[in-house]
């Protein structure tokens, strides 16, 4: 079980820093820490992981979202010019 | 945030018929707007050219499918001024109960849609549902009920039944009451107040410079009402009020709607009353020369018709000035500094009609 | 149960993964992303030690660091978006303004 | 007060069921002559893999199916009442009836409608649009919907009728609950549309304001309480308060009363009702976030709403309005024997769908309120209070007075 999320959680990880577009990053992101809270059970801290699920899980990613779909140019160009056409 | 431009249309729910609103947003907030219209155009001026003067009426009516007696009236009006004829007493009466009735109607169309804008459905169903009443007295009058085709040239089509004062006296009792119910719903609402006070502003002397006319006019502050400034028909002879508010903006002019109800009630009981018996409708003379205009209080505002004839059984040259098109020329303004929600608000309390726009 | 160095060459691995995204990403929200893995190796380690030691006390600083760890990814972001507002980018490499 | 509809608990009762199954499975392959097959049959890890496979079964068709489906119907049958018509009423053909030739009879009242309607998007097309981002387009719909069956497992619909027994209920269920956002955003993004970017943008926004009210008033909640299980918070609330006319739910303890509000609130705005539903205000954004999608995702998506609804009343019932505990008067008692009137599960599940029509009823009868003024609500006037709240618990709790 511990292998299973720690593959899961590594493979996340590296998907995360790798990943082209940032959007994705973020849900690479999502899926490593989830898996992490995973762990934290094993770890027989169901308080923690629970709280990491509800802050981590739930309110960084939205938030690094929300920077990410305010800080990009790029497909509201690329819309706007294809409709100008 | 990157600006960028946002197509409302031509569908979309916003829309009410088939046009095009463009909107360049930065986030939330517009920055401008650029109205396209010309999906719906049916070229009415231009068929009128080869039809009698009598059976251009089929085709006003479907100028605006919401409110078809007031335009097919406007043009019988300006035809009847290029014939030089006065219509029996009764037949004016009838006129304007038809029309105000048809207002009534047309009104209730536009809470209906606008409820349905600022996300209250329920409002959609509640104002339908009075609207039938109102086409229901339509069809008595008329034997038709959304393109009526009741005015002529020369009259009216046919006279009401003996019982339709009493008809009319109880559906109206019923909408008062609905009446006072939809405003605890709309205007007495705290919500409904949070998206259309201060939504919207259009100032009193750029609406008289964009030629915005009617309700939304008369909500700017401006004290122009035709049925009033040029009498038409016998609307000096009945009593009633124009309503006007000062707010400029999207619940001013919904208030004006809500008061013109009331009093299109007032003034539907009132001709009934003084309504005199007689001939409804007079034979027109079949051909007609020279040139006439005749401008109308439509529901929406100012509807203008010039005819012109050379002494054919057929209009030279029809034209036809409709309200919301140039009101639609000062929504960009209106809109300019709002949010993208705001947006229904303002196109709902203009109350649209694309039939008219794109004739 | 599983030996605790398991939880360190775990947590070290993901130590390295955040560091090698903040030493080669360019995107400063990535960066953000990569700070948020090396922050959560960190209280990994918290965690496991807390429950090997059969001590509650290292489940409450990862409590901590997990608050810690969301006020500064929304103080991170804030600034970026206002670098955004300023300089039009937020390639970390072209934000120069620290070095003239 | 009243017990509970089933005796052991939902897992134990599936335990026996597990046991009578693989015991007729053994007879058969002893009948076949294979008794190795048959005794690795009753051997301990199946059973209990069995079991816990039944119960999850159970617990997912009697969530997802019958309340989902029955909570859509309240919903469209009451607005339908509202807006003065009279909704679905579509019944299924009925042999004997008088109407059968027509093809349909009222039977049901429409109840089966819902199921119909899934018919149909289960036979559409799922169009996923050619600039999509295909992989986020995808994976968004099943976080949603595997966020919102997640609820589900530690969710108490009485003494016994629950699938696990988590000491951090409560939190699970938040938990749970708050993932959803972050699939929406994902869905905004993922279909490379304005409409669905704009509605994902704001629905973010909205959730990350509305989320902190409404784990505060929770604070309050388990400050007062004490504990974070479900089953203890319930219990908390059932001795009676005032002689025994008014039972001691967290509503009528005064700290609670404006907790219980902004909770309302919050959980309004955190399910996407009318007053706050714009992240898919269907006049200015179509239909928002779920523009793209077709097909049974977007049956999906359309359907989970309202079990999230669901789920958001019954937390809402268990935190504030006592769970499963009935009024006082519903039991009587035969020689100082209480005998229960009605099932444990009954009182939670008419509380909860009173929760889910008020909700419905709010949202049928006001207008949309626009996106700014939303936040404008959510941190200016709900954040101050939540957190007035938990001071109020507080001294209420120090002074020893709850």
């Amino acid at each position: 079980m511990f292998l299973v999320f720690s593959a899961v959680e590594i493979v996340g990880a590296i998907l995360t820093v790798t990943s082209k577009k940032l959007v994705r990053a973020a849900f690479w992101l999502l899926i490593t820490l989830i898996t992490i809270s995973g762990i934290y059970i094993l770890l027989r801290a169901e308080f923690v992981a629970l709280i990491q699920i509800l802050v981590y899980a739930g309110a960084v990613p939205v938030l690094l979202l929300f920077g990410i779909m305010l800080t990009r140019k790029k497909m509201l160009e690329e819309s706007e010019t294809s409709e100008a056409k | 945030m990157a600006e960028f431009w946002v197509n409302m249309g031509p569908q979309h729910p916003m829309t009410h018929g088939l046009w095009n609103l463009r909107i360049k947003v930065d986030g939330e907030t517009i920055v401008d707007a650029e109205p396209i219209i010309g999906y719906l155009h049916r070229g009415v001026e231009k068929i009128s050219e080869v039809r009698e003067f009598q059976k251009v009426i089929v085709l006003t009516d479907r100028l605006c499918y919401v409110s078809s007696i007031t335009w097919s009236h406007a043009y019988c009006l300006a035809v009847e001024e290029l014939m030089g004829i006065e219509i029996p007493e009764r037949g004016k009466y009838l006129r304007v109960i038809s029309l105000e009735i048809q207002r009534i109607a047309s009104h209730l169309m536009w809470l209906a849609a606008f409820g349905a804008d600022i996300g209250l459905l329920t409002m959609l169903l509640y104002a339908l549902r009075e609207r039938e009443l109102f086409l229901d007295l339509i069809e008595i009058m008329a034997g038709l009920r959304l393109n009526s085709n009741y005015t002529r040239v020369g009259g009216v089509r046919n006279d009401v039944p003996a019982d339709f004062e009493k008809s009319c006296q109880r559906v109206i009792a019923h909408f008062l009451k609905k009446l006072d119910e939809y405003e605890d719903m709309m205007e007495n609402s705290k919500t409904f107040l949070m998206r259309t006070q201060g939504i919207g502003k259009l100032s009193k002397e750029d609406a008289i410079n964009w030629g915005v006319t009617g309700p939304n006019l008369r909500g700017s502050g401006a004290d122009v009402d035709l049925r009033r400034t040029i009498p038409y028909e016998v609307y000096d002879q009945i009593d009633w009020e124009p309503a006007i508010e000062k707010d400029c903006d999207c619940y001013a002019r919904s208030i004006v709607r809500m008061r013109e109800m009331r009093e299109s009630c007032k003034i539907v009981l009132d001709a009934l009353k003084k309504m005199p018996p007689g001939p409804y409708r007079m034979k027109p003379p079949r051909r007609a020369e020279g040139e006439a205009f005749r401008a109308t209080e439509d529901s929406r505002g100012e509807a203008l018709f010039y005819v012109a004839a050379d002494g054919d059984d057929r209009p030279y040259r029809v034209k036809i000035r409709s309200p919301i098109f140039c009101t639609l020329a000062a929504v960009p303004q209106m809109m300019r500094g709002h949010k993208v929600a705001d947006v229904v608000s303002i196109m709902g309390s203009i109350d649209i009609c694309v039939g008219e726009i794109d004739k | 149960m599983i030996p605790p160095q398991y939880e360190l060459i775990l947590s070290a691995l993901l130590f390295c993964i955040g560091l090698y995204g903040i030493l080669t990403r360019r995107n400063a929200i990535i960066v953000l992303m990569s700070v948020e893995i090396i922050l959560n190796a960190a209280i990994l380690n918290l965690v496991a030690f807390a429950s090997y030691a059969n001590d509650p006390s290292g489940q409450v600083f990862a409590l901590l660091a997990i608050a810690i760890a969301a006020g500064e990814a929304a103080i991170g972001l804030a600034i970026f978006l206002n670098v955004y507002v300023t300089h039009g980018t937020i390639e970390l490499d072209k934000i120069k303004i620290l070095r003239w | 007060m009243s017990g509970s509809l089933l005796t052991p608990n939902l897992v134990g009762l599936c335990r026996s069921l597990t046991e009578i199954l693989l015991g007729i499975v053994k007879a058969i392959f002893d009948a076949l002559s294979l008794p190795g097959l048959g005794s690795w049959f009753m051997s301990p890890g199946v059973v209990v893999f069995f079991t816990y496979l039944i119960a999850t079964l159970v617990m997912v068709m009697w969530a997802a199916l019958v309340n989902l489906l029955s909570v859509m119907w309240v919903e469209r049958k009451l607005y339908s009442r509202i807006q003065d018509r009279r909704g679905i009423m579509l019944g299924v053909p009925w042999p004997w009836s008088k109407k059968y030739k027509r093809g349909m009879t009222n039977l049901g009242w429409g109840f089966l409608q819902n199921i119909a309607d899934g018919v149909k998007l289960l036979q559409k097309e799922n169009i996923t649009p050619a600039s999509a981002d295909k992989l986020l387009f995808h994976a968004a719909p099943a976080i949603i919907v595997s966020s919102t069956i997640m609820v589900f497992a530690v969710f108490p619909f009485s003494e016994n009728f629950y699938y696990t027994k988590v000491a951090l209920g409560v939190l699970f269920v938040l938990a749970a609950l708050s993932l959803g956002p972050f699939a929406i955003i994902l869905a905004g993004y993922s279909s490379n549309n304005k409409y669905t970017l704009i509605g994902g943008l704001r629905a973010a926004a909205m959730m990350l304001s509305y989320e902190i009210p409404l784990i505060l008033c929770v604070v309050a909640v388990v400050l007062l309480s004490g504990t974070l299980d479900p089953f203890q918070m319930v219990a908390v609330q059932e001795r009676p308060l005032l002689g025994t006319i008014v039972p001691s739910w967290n509503v009528f303890s005064p700290p609670q009363m404006l907790g219980f509000v902004i909770f309302f609130i919050a959980l309004v705005a955190e399910l996407e009702r009318i007053p706050f539903d714009i992240p898919e205000a269907d006049a200015e954004l179509v239909e928002g976030w779920t523009t793209e999608y077709g097909g049974m995702r977007f049956g999906f998506l359309f359907g989970f709403k309202w079990l999230r609804a669901f789920a958001g009343a019954g937390l809402l019932v268990i935190l504030y309005l006592g769970g499963w505990n009935g009024p006082v008067f519903a039991t009587f008692s035969v020689l100082g024997y209480p005998i229960p009137i009605l099932p444990q599960e009954f009182w939670f599940l008419l509380k909860t769908y009173l929760v889910v029509m008020v909700i419905i009823w709010i949202s049928w009868s006001i207008p949309r309120v626009r996106a700014d003024q939303v936040l404008k609500i959510g941190w200016n006037r709900l954040i101050p209070l939540a957190l007035l709240t938990i001071l109020g618990a507080a001294v209420f709790k120090t002074m020893g007075w709850f």
